[in-house]
């Protein structure tokens, strides 16, 4: 891939991007936030919105971190973060979790990703399909189950690879999963023409955007 | 504010359509969601297929809704009641068709349809009329037949406590099936004794989590009365 | 079938029957009774013998009926009569009271039945192939998932011919699933052999129970 | 008089055998049945097949038990941790064999166990690695893949209160893969942090049900000290 001399522009940092998916998640919504970036956006869901989030290990209902002094010991997220509850939250085991992430009932999951490719295929959990003891942990559920699946990633790797491509190098999380990306650079819907851009960072052209994206992408029809 | 307590019958009943598949919770008089059969009858949707462990008794309830020709087919275990006359006189007259579950198997079929798993092996009904025509495996020198998820497009619940996020709250044997019935219908609706603020419900005591339910009305109708 | 004459002999009434059921429980086994007779065995327990009752609609840790001014309207078993709740009983949903049923946690179920074939043969939910409307219940949830199904049931019909057969007339609950039939005749286990005669009516001799008996009798090894 | 509660880790552990497949709850260090880890290297039973989310980590518990060359085999959905040596230096010598499976189908697996399932349809995996070798199937318009029950000879749960008839309850995250070990497995043995008198855990507050449990001890350990 070739990297294109581009004019100055400023790409979103990790708290922007979780703050323009939170901004897009509507009131009422049951999501689940993967490890890493995607959890961060329940910080940013703007005041007054009730959004209900969800964590695998049986948590539904889940507030903001804890204050360092007030820590509950018995109340993790799946990414093991001590977490709080929200007035209104519960507690189930791990196959009525599953439940509600395989029966279709979450409307939204929002994982990081290694690859997104144009035709919605996500690889988020190995490297390599000799991969030592990969860790797939929930991602396999959560993609093919919820309502819809968002990812939210850098746009490129540390050396500069597309990780937005025409097919998935690495071993697949899910085929076909994922609706919507938020990257450092854009925000990219996944449709049956496949990327179509619907923002983009300040300065950033069309032109600058498409040479850091292997696949094609599209403007909004 | 997410709130799914609404304030009238009419509104809890809307969006119901003709052809719907309809969960019903309650076994014998106990978590019978009555007043929303009652809606359902007023609502007015028609050609429904019911899924229940009884065929209804007397001529209210579920019998009344079958009497007033608004069920096509009903799914059940057990359609004997104390006055199963409804059911019985429609039966014989070829005016409904009966889909006859185990009781067991009915209930897996709906934590099934709530849980993403469209169908599953088991051992009831292996080597009875249940089987015929059902696809047979051997696993682990045992014979079990396949058994699809029972998907609900409307369920009624009755439950003991709510609060406006929907996590409800069951009293004794009145849970039954209203729980499945709730995670597997893509709308589910809830009568509920007792409304609770937000957070009265411990955590640790929520039977059905909000997330499988759609909306709530209040209906202090105290005891079951009896069968 | 031919009828014998037969001496005096004294057939188990049904509380005897129950009774003889009752005190081959052992203590801690958790245990279903079906609708009818065998729900007389709870009253039998021997005093001071735990046993744990089932019932299919969430009910785990029965009591005794209720007195009459104290019935918990809540609170019915799968007959649908009033119960009452030992300490150290739960409630739980349909799906999880079946899980009990179906994943072979139940020590023992105790059922009625029209038919037992002595190949463990049961039929007790129809009595023809084109019964209007046979209700099965939860029957073959519980006789093909409990460690140990017993039936309890008349050794004839009113019309005098035998429910113990070699092959049941009636639809099947579930094949080769009996382990032990009480009747007011006999306690007779089903083995490999077939039918064999623990016990009898006072007064009974083995001729006699043959003779009200379709399949073959046997006498422990 | 039923009494589950025993005295002494030796008589909780006792019988468990050589090759068996063990069950084992918590999440993070949430609900880790540590003291029943810790009783089970002492035991001594060896060849073992562990269930558990994580493979580890230090060298404690699981990772020890594994260091002591007493797992045959691990499945679970995550084998990294926050020091997961132990683990990797057994596979990357080829001396323990892995399962990775999805968490869900994990938990699903286990519960089957417990309800009577023996193969179940699931959409996780499909596509991927993981439904390689898998029977295929479309049901309704959408591929599935079959999926086995996961039973356990033995069950190792941590539960918050526990009575003689072994009703247990969980405190919040503390739940997890806790009740499903307990019902998959044919001896399901407990550490509880509080004995509760029979009768004083409100019958519709029971979490899992003495009759998936088979033994309990008292482990009043306090809170989990971390990851």
């Amino acid at each position: 891939m070739s990297e294109t001399a581009v004019a100055s522009f400023k790409p979103f940092t990790r708290p922007q991007m979780a703050q323009r998916a939170a901004a897009d998640i509507p009131e009422g919504w049951y999501v689940n936030l993967g490890i890493g970036i995607p959890t961060m956006i329940s910080d940013y869901v703007p005041a007054g919105r009730e959004v209900i989030f969800h964590s695998e290990n049986g948590v539904l209902g889940m507030g903001p971190a804890p204050e360092k002094d007030k820590i509950e010991p018995w109340l993790i997220n799946a990414g093991k973060q001590y977490v709080t509850m929200l007035p209104g939250g519960s507690f189930c085991h791990h196959a009525d979790s599953f439940s509600m992430i395989r029966g279709g009932h979450l409307d939204l999951c929002v994982l990081g990703a290694f690859q997104v490719a144009d035709n919605g295929d996500i690889a988020n959990w190995a490297t390599s399909e000799n991969d030592t003891a990969p860790a797939v942990g929930g991602a396999m559920d959560l993609a093919a189950g919820a309502k819809r699946l968002w990812v939210l990633m850098e746009h490129t790797t540390k050396d500069g690879s597309s990780k937005l491509v025409t097919k998935c190098s690495y071993p697949l999380t899910a085929p076909g999963a994922v609706k919507r990306i938020y990257t450092n650079l854009a925000t990219i819907d996944v449709t049956d023409r496949g990327f179509v851009v619907l923002g983009m960072a300040p300065g950033l052209s069309l032109e600058d955007l498409q040479a850091r994206t292997d696949a094609k992408l599209h403007l909004p029809a | 504010m997410i709130n799914k307590i609404v304030q009238s019958m009419a509104d809890l009943m809307s969006g119901i359509k003709d052809g719907s598949v309809v969960l019903l919770g309650g076994f014998g008089s106990v978590g019978q969601p009555n007043a929303l059969i009652d809606g359902l009858i007023e609502q007015g949707a028609k050609d429904l297929v019911v899924a229940a462990n009884n065929a209804g008794a007397g001529h209210v309830g579920l019998a009344r809704l079958m009497e007033l020709n608004r069920v096509r087919k009903i799914i059940c275990s057990f359609p004997r009641s104390s006055d199963p006359v409804v059911f019985e006189t429609l039966y014989r007259a070829g005016k409904i068709e009966l889909e006859i579950v185990p009781q067991g198997t009915l209930a897996e079929r709906m934590r099934a349809a709530g849980a993403g798993v469209p169908a599953f092996f088991t051992a009831t009904g292996v080597g009875t009329k249940m089987a015929v025509g059902k696809e047979h495996r051997e696993i682990g020198g045992r014979t079990y037949i396949l058994e699809e998820w029972l998907k609900g497009d409307v369920g009624l619940v009755e439950a003991w406590e709510a609060d406006r996020w929907g996590n409800l709250t069951f009293k004794q044997s009145g849970r039954n099936f209203n729980p499945l019935c709730a995670m597997a219908s893509d709308l589910s609706l809830v009568q509920a004794q007792h409304i609770r603020e937000l957070g009265e419900i411990d955590p640790d005591h929520v039977v059905t989590p909000g997330i499988f339910v759609d909306r709530v009305l209040h209906v202090p109708y105290g005891d079951p009365s009896g069968f």
